[in-house]
């Protein structure tokens, strides 16, 4: 029809973001669209980069600490630990067990504060707001127990090399357990409100599928993998920590589109609960910090890359250490790094509505990826 | 008294003491349905909402309104600058008419027309003009997208809409409003034809631009959909419409299915004024609980569920309304 | 042993190293060290074995460049390190071809030290602005870089 | 149009009261964020906090529509064009709140070799409310709200409190 009127068909560039409500902070897409039909994506990433690896050249191991809850600011404490564990290997610490215990369920607590928040902010992403605010009641009662042990709401820079430095006490264990049985009584409302809801089925079915190939290929990890039906966890497969001392499951998805992903992470959380309320019970007695931690942080030559399993993903970190109390080369391997690009591929041939609950779906964090 | 009562029985001096009582509704009207809309989330929110201007916080709004009196109107460079200034007129002024025949009462009624419901059905179908030339002038893409999906929603939800009323419409055999609200003395439309109501409170959310079918101001899609550019009172006059819009969707449904001023002890004014608001707040409450369709799919469902369901609608009204 | 099958298929390919790792030291499995040319082989042995691209980075050793490439498994635990020796001013093959994950690594590289990488489809800078005229993690960046 | 006595023929002294005490009692947000502090400006509109009893709750996505810019996080040198650009969007009269270390002064980023980005926010835009933290708790961004309400009326909420 378009040529019979000798109408040249023309492509247009719509420019989203670097401010959009959709784009979760400050990522720029670059869309040729055909209508609403989008040709070409093409992310424009950096507008979140502070020059944390650069940073980490210019610092001491101990001052780069609180650089790692601002990496990623939504699952902080998986991205401290990480660090730890990595200098504690360069260093050959080994960190008593209470630590260890402390840490995985600080983690986890942490792990339900991010997916609580990607929950929320995806279905805003979708347009319903009420779960958004559903979502912030609960995190803020577990940020009420965070804040009481590590001081901070948000950024928290908690754990030391060789331990934690402050004890967990009945209190906190009690508030712990009080929340898991909160956030399980909530589990109805939730499933009620959105996940049988039609239109969010309808939204997210058969949409922004990734498929086993395409993670290979792409090293896409955490949930956007366990949608796609790939058991990958690292907490399973590279066990750290105290977590083969749990027992949890690894929920997986079949088709790897949205619905999976959605599934997988509440899968997810409902498993963190598990982990929390085992750890809660069998918390062994002992120090929390390890014997014989240097006070000037001087590793020696070496190198090592250590993984963990963050909420978003595989968080890896390879440390270059020249003996010197700088390390020589830190290089963060963020999830959302890998994840976003597959984005690409997700996004072509799609919708613009697509686009922004295909987007959403991966979970990103942009200064993650901008580091 | 006197001499206001045979003023009132004057065509002309009725029109425009009318006139004068609808802009003054329409505002004060707008002020209270933007307040209850912000109480109604917060409350469904685990949260009080505005609290702190003026008793829980009701005359919050009209700080909002003078605020917005008082920003900058601020006309881009790019835009087309006749009917960017023009559009928020526009969209006003349909949704203002539409007023005219839509009886609060038996008495309260500035003009009884024999062609009232028709008259709102037209002047409804108006406001999405001014949506495209809102979005077109604006000169932005994301207006453009705004503009474009409502027309196409617009018009994919006039139909069934239309359809729907038809079935009311022959039970009664009148297109006077006043005609429709006195046939329901008895029983109410709601109850002889729930599916018509069903459909027709669809069929409004999706005509008023509401969620789950805000499509045109997809806010994370969006940005701001077809206002996008639009400034202080410019801006204001699209969300006063917005909501004047949601009041007279509201009125049609109270007329045509809930009876309209009928009910016991209250005057009529008053049972009008509750029903109108027990449906807006429906309207809330859907906007507050569920996520947004995709355009595509807000589309399917107008063409191939609402359409063929309203018809059928009407077949079996005018089947059982032949055999009777 | 996906180990073993590494082993056997990187044999045929001459490369320099080939050796199992101190996993409890390093964290990993297999370690290997390859010349740039004989990357894309090694990438496409990988590939092969169903492993994916972890994490690609560069380490700037003043006179040289030290390429890592670290590839895992989702099915087996098995994490080999790739080192490749670059001098300066020199260019890398691209491994976006077979791993389009690479790519963006590939970009990030090219911003953060400025090796350059041959047939990369879409080689710009990727973090710092497209203006920028630095490398800001070339170890002499410091003294030519000051703060405004 | 002055009398001889100095005394202003007419008053407007009592509209622009009621224009600011307006302004002051709804100011609308940008939805911008831009690293960690966003998470935490979320909070503040959140469940919990609820800017909405302030009247400052309504976040607006486009910046036509908006009062008030929360600059919740760390410009880096590419971002800081469109925060300007942003800024220049927004319909006076405008307000910026720097929210959080690196808004104020680039926090704990700025070190002597740092390239990426801009050691805070006053540097590209006029800001009227600086809110400190690593991120601001939401009682804070409260309390800068509040601040700028205290700025635009000359009178505040906050100031029986602090006489008491």
């Amino acid at each position: 029809m378009i040529e019979l009127l000798g109408i040249e068909e023309k492509t247009y560039t719509l420019n989203l973001g670097p401010q959009h409500p959709s784009t979760h902070g400050v990522l720029r897409v670059l869309l040729e669209m055909d209508g609403e039909f989008i040709i070409k994506a093409e992310p424009v990433i950096g507008y979140g980069h502070r020059g944390h690896e650069h940073m980490a050249e210019n610092r001491n191991y101990t001052q780069f600490l609180p650089n790692l809850a601002r990496v990623d600011y939504l699952h902080a404490l998986a991205y401290n630990q990480c660090y730890c564990m990595a200098v504690e290997k360069l260093l050959d610490l080994k960190v008593p067990e209470r630590a260890e215990y402390i840490r995985v369920i600080t983690c986890e607590l942490n792990r339900l504060t991010s997916h609580l928040l990607w929950f929320g902010a995806y279905l805003m992403d979708l347009g319903a707001f009420t779960p958004f605010l559903y979502c912030f009641d609960d995190r803020e009662h577990l940020l009420d127990l965070l804040d009481g042990l590590t001081g901070s709401r948000l950024t928290y820079c908690f754990f030391r090399f060789g331990g934690v430095p402050v004890d967990i006490d009945a209190d906190f264990v009690a508030g712990c357990r009080a929340f898991v049985s909160r956030l399980r009584s909530r589990w109805d409302d939730y499933h009620n409100l959105v996940t049988k809801n039609v239109i969010f089925i309808h939204r997210t079915r058969d949409v922004g599928i990734i498929t086993r190939d395409q993670c290979i290929k792409y090293g896409i990890t955490g949930p956007n993998l366990r949608g796609s039906g790939i058991p990958y966890d690292i907490r399973k497969s590279e066990p750290y920590s105290a977590y083969p001392e749990f027992d949890f499951e690894i929920p997986i998805g079949s088709n790897g589109d949205i619905y999976d992903r959605y599934i997988v992470r509440l899968a997810e959380m409902e498993q963190s609960l598990r982990i929390i309320e085992q750890a809660c019970n069998k918390l062994p007695d002992g120090p929390i910090m390890a014997e014989k931690v240097p006070k000037r942080i001087k590793p020696p030559v070496g190198e090592v890359y250590q993984a963990v399993e963050t909420a978003r993903g595989e968080f890896g970190m390879y440390i270059v250490s020249q003996g010197d109390v700088k390390p020589y080369r830190i290089k963060l391997r963020t999830p959302s790094f890998a994840n976003m690009s597959i984005f690409p591929e997700m996004a072509q041939d799609n919708l613009v509505a697509d686009l922004v609950a295909n987007l959403g779906s991966i979970d990103v964090v942009i200064p993650e990826i901008d580091r | 008294m006197e001499l206001v009562a045979q003023l009132l029985g004057n065509e002309g001096a009725r029109m425009v003491v009318g006139l004068i009582a609808v802009i003054a509704l329409v505002s004060v009207n707008a002020l209270f349905l933007i307040w209850m809309e912000r109480k109604v989330a917060a409350h469904m929110q685990l949260r009080p909402g505005p609290m702190e201007v003026g008793p829980h916080g009701a005359i919050q709004t009209v700080a909002d309104a003078i605020k917005l009196m008082g920003k900058e109107l601020i006309t881009p460079a790019e835009v087309d600058k006749p009917i960017f200034w023009l559009a928020p007129i526009v969209i006003f002024l349909p949704v203002l008419l539409s007023f005219l025949v839509i009886p609060f009462s038996s008495t309260w009624i500035i003009k009884d027309m024999n062609v009232g419901i028709l008259l709102i059905l037209a002047f409804s179908t108006l406001s999405v003009l001014s949506i495209l030339m809102a979005g077109w002038s604006s000169n932005n893409k994301y207006a453009v997208f705004g503009a474009i999906r409502s027309v196409a929603q617009n018009v994919a939800y006039e139909i069934p809409l239309l359809v729907t009323v038809m079935s009311i419409i022959l039970m009664v055999g009148s297109f006077k409003l006043t005609d429709i609200v006195a046939a329901q003395s008895g029983v109410w439309f709601v109850a002889v034809q729930p599916l018509a109501f069903i459909l027709f409170i669809i069929c409004a959310t999706a005509e008023t631009n509401r969620a789950p079918f805000d499509i045109p101001e997809a806010e994370s899609e969006l940005v701001a959909g077809f206002h996008t550019e639009y400034t202080g009172m410019r801006f204001a006059l699209f969300f006063l419409a917005e909501y004047t819009n949601m009041f007279i969707a509201a009125a049609v449904a109270t007329v045509l299915f809930l009876g309209g001023w009928q009910g016991p002890i209250l005057p009529g004014v008053v049972w009008f004024l509750l029903k109108v608001y027990a449906v807006i707040f429906l309207l809330m409450w859907f906007r507050w609980t569920f996520p947004r369709l995709r355009f595509d799919q807000l589309i399917t469902f107008a063409w191939k569920i609402l359409i063929p369901l309203a018809f059928v609608n009407l077949l079996i009204t005018a089947l059982v309304l032949k055999l009777r | 042993m996906l180990k073993d099958n590494l082993i056997k298929a990187l044999a045929p390919l001459n490369l320099e190293k080939v050796a199992e790792g101190d996993y409890a030291k390093t964290g990993y499995h297999l370690e290997v060290a390859a010349l740039p040319a004989q990357l894309p082989d090694v990438a496409q042995a990988m590939l092969a074995a169903g492993c994916f691209l972890e994490s690609f980075t560069a380490v700037d050793l003043n006179e040289a460049f030290d390429l890592v490439y670290h590839f895992a498994s989702f099915d087996e635990l098995c994490r080999t390190a790739v080192h490749l020796p670059l001098g300066k001013k020199k260019g890398m093959p691209t491994i976006s071809h077979i791993y389009p994950g690479a790519d963006w690594y590939e970009r990030e590289v090219f911003d953060l030290f400025g090796i350059h990488f041959f047939n990369h489809p879409n080689l710009k800078r990727l973090l710092l602005p497209e203006d920028a005229d630095f490398h800001p993690l070339l170890k002499d960046f410091g003294a030519s870089q000051g703060n405004d | 149009m002055e009398t001889k006595t100095g005394e202003p023929l007419i008053h407007l002294g009592v509209l622009e009261e009621a224009l600011n005490l307006a302004r002051a009692n709804s100011l609308w947000p940008l939805t911008f964020g831009l690293a960690c502090c966003a998470i935490e400006m979320m909070a503040a509109g959140a469940a919990r906090f609820d800017l909405d009893r302030f009247g400052a709750g309504v976040f607006r996505p486009s910046p036509r529509q908006c009062d008030l810019m929360i600059v919740a996080g760390t410009i880096s040198k590419k971002m800081a064009p469109a925060v300007v650009r942003l800024y220049e969007q927004m319909p006076a009269p405008k307000w910026v709140m720097a929210m959080g270390n690196c808004a104020i002064s680039g926090g704990p980023f700025y070190y002597p070799t740092q390239y990426a980005i801009v050691p805070g926010a006053d540097l590209i835009i006029p800001v009227d409310v600086y809110v400190p933290g690593c991120p601001p708790r939401p009682e804070t961004l409260i309390e800068g709200i509040l601040l700028l309400e205290e700025k635009i009326t000359k009178r505040g909420r906050l100031r029986k409190f602090r006489d008491a």
